[in-house]
């Protein structure tokens, strides 16, 4: 965003993320090469017009795996989230809105869960799990719940001191109301901030899984997998590691960039703070 | 018999997790509010007028003592918020607002008889129906504070507690309020509840009112009476200061007339 | 002040506790029989049902849970925590051999990660709005977003086959420590300088800051001894809170680097699957990371009076 | 006012002066304060009345050039025939001219001692460190603060509103100042912590012949301490007057109506109050709201003109 005015720098936050979409929904008619296609006759080839990223040790185009893997790199990101976030959110709802007892359970749960340093759990579970993509689901989403519940339970707590809380109960609507049309609408965009930055978060480790070897298939074409196999090769073919790791790094910075504008722009009230990141 | 009555009531709060720390904001107070009037309660921050308000609207329960309401359903008993811009949710407009209560407590089941009913409370409180289609974030303080007692005169309260309901508002706009809840009490019948820290305000609001210090209520009466002869030491202090530095002005002992 | 510490270290207490409850639940996660496992790692393969029966039996494996999970803590309290599946060695002195290590990188990337972070923070924050902010705030944003594992490449091939200027990798010298710290500080140190930017920006927004101005106090003063200290205390939590990040980050940055630290010890039993080892691995840094949050609530109750004296919060 | 000539000396002068707060990017806000003139003598005590949003702080920020950096001033401001607004020469921010901020809750930093928070002011004028907690102590005392150690040792959270009104009240005394700003300081106070602030002022005052520029909505207050009053509405002002004569002669109808609303007149609601519909910027700023504006307000600008020596007013219908 040098020299560049907000509004500008916000299309480009736009773009960006309707780019990600387009080819991870458009990705098998974007491709150069079939990317599952071998070619031993054509291995560690450099970036060229026939192939444009190079290609592989067995002869595959990267760019087609590229724009393959960006399907799979998302749909496990959205996954994550979503699954956390739906789940993160109930237990935050129940946590912020139930009785004291509730909220006094929930709260001892998030702190033991959230006492683990983050990954190394992830990373515990995901291999004592073993590979496949269902379980690395699992793994993530073991902790992942935590910082959503945390997050909602937070500024539930922050709304019940809202005069208009207050009134909606005192005017005599029952619990669920209140939560549901009242507390409900005004933490949804700021569940929306924390899911984009949280996505982020999700690509980078679902492909440091797959970079361990703990995810997917190795063979399948996602950017962690492919960097896997391409670290190998680092000191001869330094382009098969490049590449899908620029990719995670775009995908990254689009969301975290998406949070940023989110933030910007739905944070009412200061509901959502520097915390997340 | 009496519409509120408050017999005895204490209200402590503790916390605290090694060491305990109580707080007393409210101690021994017995109170009656008689239906149809307007009664007065003052007192400076932190004398536990609003938790006083807060027990009488059943938002709070009583440590020790017991709070009686002359009513037959609790929805009958309503309080009017200090800050008007926080009173409606910003995502709701106006108009859903004003239909939620009618409809969540199945009032009025015809949607016209519905439009008809909110009509007529924007009409007594003076506000135009366009505001309906808006959102709060697009009202001023005044609007607000209007469309909120709006708001509760659809469940047709027969109690009004009104905590500070002017303290956030300009002074013309606080007078405007100020007699929107007197034409309210006498169209309405509705008792009114009103707690100010501001004599002034007050005295030209209610008839009879009591004072509050450190919790206790140390004086009940007409306001005259507790202007003119002041019985408790507090409360002399309490008109004093308020008088102090208004006795140049002509009007004043009119005002209090007025009142 | 004195109860809060005591408070504090209760908290601590009852977390250790937790995670030593869900740490010995991990090894059930194991797909298949755990008794089988024991024995096919201690007889090879294709052992039969009397060999597991047995293990079953001598490991109380057969026993409830409950008993299973007070016999493993009452040894975790004799700092016994089991052995190696793989090589028979006791599980606690593999991990002690490896813990300095790592928390030789960890401090030295969060020593490094701050000395990046907060000038960069304080000086997007009093450049607000001008070309120098934004080449900051990208940077910062470029350095919470890069994967580590593909930075530690990219340095490799810079600094060590095109310069020749660092070692590849190993341990045993500064040199080694560079690359791998550099690594690991480039996600902490952006996010330190993101957080700091926007503390000290609503910070300098501050009724208090304001009056100072208006009291003819010098700019260095108002932002070094006014505005600092108030836009740390946010930031301190959050930087305890992700020193698990940095703990994370370790296991895959020091299998690059060949660092022979608790987190390449926890990846390698992971490929060979020796559980107990894994599980250490789990509660140690656990255990690290619990130890280090407490002490940066001490701190941070150092910073903010009103903690101190037990009012608010 | 604008083309008088000035014979006393005057402290400060205002001249002109618009501020317009930015929106965002190239958005900017109907001005603060527009085509603002006032004065105020040596030793004279002049009050600034007017509702919330009428610009009264954003004058008192302008003074002390504490403005947010999104704004765009014009205009002169005026301190002892130097020019203070685009740079603020050293040694009157603070020193000369000090501000008494309307927030107290917020405005002593709440991770520093109030003391450190005083002597950081007495380092600014090279006070030696010996002399500094003797100075404090006596200042404090100034103030009414019964105990002047415990309250330079404790934290702000530990002092209450009322004792963090006075610390900051003796911050800006300490300096010996020739002109004290001070900002809403009865602002949500009850009856008897309003008339202690009052009396606390009128005294501090009596002592040193400061000149004051009091800051208020409440008008009750301005009577109190002040000499002069100035109305101001929606970021203009409308009339000035002397304090005696006030309550009988006032003329503007935004200052009648202000009065009349004031609940010791019973409370007498205005026919309309604040739905602002835009002049244009042409006519008198108040002709919205006014019950007996004339077909000219709403075409022409009114020009001031004084009614008696010393009182001024800005209306088309007061003749």
């Amino acid at each position: 965003m040098i020299k560049m005015s907000k509004k500008k720098g916000y299309i480009v936050v736009w773009a960006g993320l309707g780019i990600l979409l387009g080819v991870a929904l458009f990705a098998p008619w974007l491709t150069l090469h079939d990317p599952y296609e071998q070619n031993l006759a054509n291995r560690f080839a450099p970036p060229s017009a026939e192939y444009w990223l190079g290609t592989d040790e067995l002869g595959r185009c990267v760019f087609s795996r590229l724009v393959v893997g960006t399907r799979m790199s998302l749909f496990i990101g959205a996954a994550v989230v979503s699954i956390n976030a739906v789940v993160g959110s109930l237990i935050g709802l129940l946590s912020g809105f139930g009785s004291r007892w509730i909220d006094a359970l929930v709260m001892g749960l998030l702190d033991i869960v959230q006492a683990f340093p983050g990954a190394i759990l992830t990373l515990a579970v995901a291999g004592i799990l073993g590979p496949g993509l269902p379980n690395m689901i699992l793994a993530l989403t073991v902790l992942g719940w935590a910082g959503h519940a945390r997050f909602v339970r937070s500024m539930v707590l922050s709304l019940n001191e809202r005069e208009f809380i207050e009134s909606a109960r005192s005017l005599g609507y029952g619990s669920f109301h209140v939560l549901f049309r009242h507390v409900l609408p005004n933490c949804l965009g700021p569940i929306l901030v924390f899911s984009s930055m949280e996505m982020a978060g999700a690509i980078m480790m679902a492909a440091g899984l797959n970079f361990l070897g703990l995810g997917v298939p190795v063979s399948t074409p996602e950017w962690g997998a492919m960097l896997n196999q391409g670290k190998d090769y680092f000191r001869t073919a330094p382009h098969l590691a490049a590449f899908p790791g620029l990719a995670i790094m775009i995908a990254a910075l689009e969301f975290n960039l998406l949070g940023d504008y989110l933030r910007d722009r739905i944070d009412e009230g200061g509901l959502i703070d520097e915390w997340k990141d | 018999m009496s519409l509120l009555e408050l017999r005895n009531v204490s209200k402590v709060f503790r916390a605290g997790w090694f060491k305990k720390i109580e707080v007393v904001a409210v101690r021994e107070v017995s109170l009656r509010i008689q239906p149809g009037e307007i009664f007065g309660l003052m007192g400076e921050s932190g004398s536990g007028k609003s938790t006083l308000g807060k027990l009488a609207l059943g938002q709070m329960l009583p440590s020790s003592g017991e709070v009686w309401w002359g009513v037959e359903d609790r929805l009958a008993v309503q309080g009017i918020a200090q800050n008007p811009y926080g009173a409606f949710n910003p995502r709701h407009r106006i108009g859903f607002a004003l239909e939620e209560p009618l409809v969540y407590h199945d009032l009025v089941k015809d949607k016209q008889e519905r439009r008809r009913r909110i009509g007529e409370l924007l009409n007594l409180v003076g506000i135009g129906e366009e505001c309906l289609g808006r959102y709060p974030g697009q009202l001023s303080g005044g609007q607000l504070q209007r469309l909120a007692i709006a708001r509760i005169l659809l469940l047709n309260p027969r109690l009004i507690v009104a905590d500070e309901p002017t303290t956030m508002l300009d002074l013309p706009v606080q007078a405007q309020i100020i007699k929107l809840l007197k034409t309210v009490n006498a169209c309405t019948g509705a008792s009114i509840l009103f707690i100010s820290h501001d004599l002034h305000l007050v005295a030209a609001t209610v008839e009879r009112a009591g004072i509050m210090h450190g919790g206790r209520l140390v004086e009940v009466g007409y306001i005259q009476d507790l202007i003119n002869k002041p019985a408790h030491p507090y409360t002399k202090l309490f008109v004093a200061s308020a008088l102090a530095d208004a006795v140049c002005r002509p009007s004043v002992n009119d005002a209090f007339g007025a009142g | 002040m004195g109860s809060y510490i005591a408070r504090r270290t209760l908290a601590a207490a009852i977390s250790l506790a937790g995670v030593s409850l869900m740490t010995f639940l991990l090894v059930f996660l194991v797909p298949g029989d755990p008794a089988e496992m024991v024995a096919q790692a201690r007889f090879g393969h294709g052992v039969v049902e009397w060999e597991i029966e047995m293990v079953r039996r001598t490991e109380g494996l057969d026993r409830p849970l409950a008993v299973q999970y007070l016999k493993w803590v009452s040894h975790l309290l004799q700092l016994d925590l089991g052995h190696s599946l793989i090589n028979r060695q006791p599980v606690m002195s593999l991990i002690c051999s490896r813990l300095p290590a790592t928390l030789l990188l960890a401090c030295s990337s969060l020593l490094l990660s701050l000395l990046a972070g907060v000038p960069a923070g304080v000086i997007a924050a009093v450049k607000k709005g001008t070309r120098l902010d934004s080449v900051l705030r990208i940077i910062a944003l470029a350095g919470v977003s890069v994967p580590g594992f593909w930075l530690s490449y990219l340095l490799i091939i810079v600094f060590a086959l095109k310069l020749k200027l660092l070692p590849v990798g190993g341990y045993g010298t500064l040199a080694n420590l560079v690359m791998p710290s550099v690594v690991l500080a480039a996600g902490m140190a952006g996010l330190t300088a993101r957080l700091l930017r926007a503390s000290l920006l609503e910070v300098l927004q501050q009724d208090y800051i304001r009056a100072a101005v208006a009291n003819g106090l010098s700019n260095s003063k108002i932002l070094w001894k006014y505005a600092l200290k108030n836009a740390l205390l946010p930031v301190v939590t959050v930087i305890g809170l992700r020193v698990g990040m940095l703990l994370s980050g370790t296991v895959i940055i020091e299998s690059i680097y060949g660092w022979p630290g608790l987190g390449k010890l926890m990846l390698d039993s992971i490929y060979t699957r020796d559980f107990p080892v894994v599980q250490g691995c789990v509660l140690v840094s656990a255990a690290c990371f619990i130890l280090l949050n407490t002490c940066v609530e001490l701190i941070y109750a150092w910073l903010d009076p009103r903690i101190r004296w037990g009012t608010g919060r | 006012m604008g083309n008088r000539k000035v014979i006393a000396i005057m402290l400060l002068e205002i001249r002109n002066l618009t501020v317009r707060y930015r929106r965002s990017g190239d958005d900017w806000d109907r001005p603060a304060v527009s085509g603002l003139w006032v004065a105020v003598e040596q030793g004279e005590k002049l009050a600034v009345v007017g509702e919330s949003g009428a610009g009264k702080t954003t004058i008192a920020h302008a003074v002390m050039g504490i403005l947010p950096p999104m704004t765009r001033v014009e205009g002169e401001i005026v301190y002892r025939g130097q020019r203070i607004d685009s740079r603020m020469p050293e040694g009157i921010r603070g020193k000369e001219i000090v501000l008494i901020p309307q927030n107290a809750y917020n405005s002593l930093n709440p991770v520093l001692p109030a003391g450190t928070q005083l002597e950081d002011l007495q380092a600014e004028d090279g006070v030696p460190s010996p002399l500094r907690r003797q100075q404090l102590r006596s200042m404090l005392q100034r103030v009414r603060l019964t105990d002047p150690d415990a309250v330079l040792a404790s934290f702000p959270h530990q002092l209450s509103g009322g004792m963090k009104q006075r610390v900051l009240l003796a911050m800006g005394l300490l300096r010996e100042p020739r002109l004290i700003i001070a900002d809403e300081p009865t602002k949500g106070l009850d009856p008897v912590r309003r008339l202690g602030v009052l009396e606390l002022l009128k005294d501090l005052l009596a002592q040193k012949q400061q000149s004051l520029m009091l800051i208020t909505h409440d008008i009750r207050a301005a009577v109190f301490l002040c000499d002069t009053v100035v109305m101001m509405y929606r970021g203009e002002l409308v009339e000035k007057l002397p304090v005696s004569r006030l309550y009988e002669y006032s003329s503007h109808p935004y200052t009648i109506a202000l009065l009349n609303a004031s609940p010791q007149r019973g409370l007498q609601a205005g026919q309309n109050a604040g739905n602002g519909i835009s002049t244009g910027g042409r006519g008198c700023s108040y002709v919205a709201c006014c019950s007996q504006s004339v077909p000219v307000c709403g075409q022409e600008r009114p020009v001031w003109r004084e009614i008696y020596p010393g009182h001024l007013v800005r209306c088309h219908v007061v003749a």
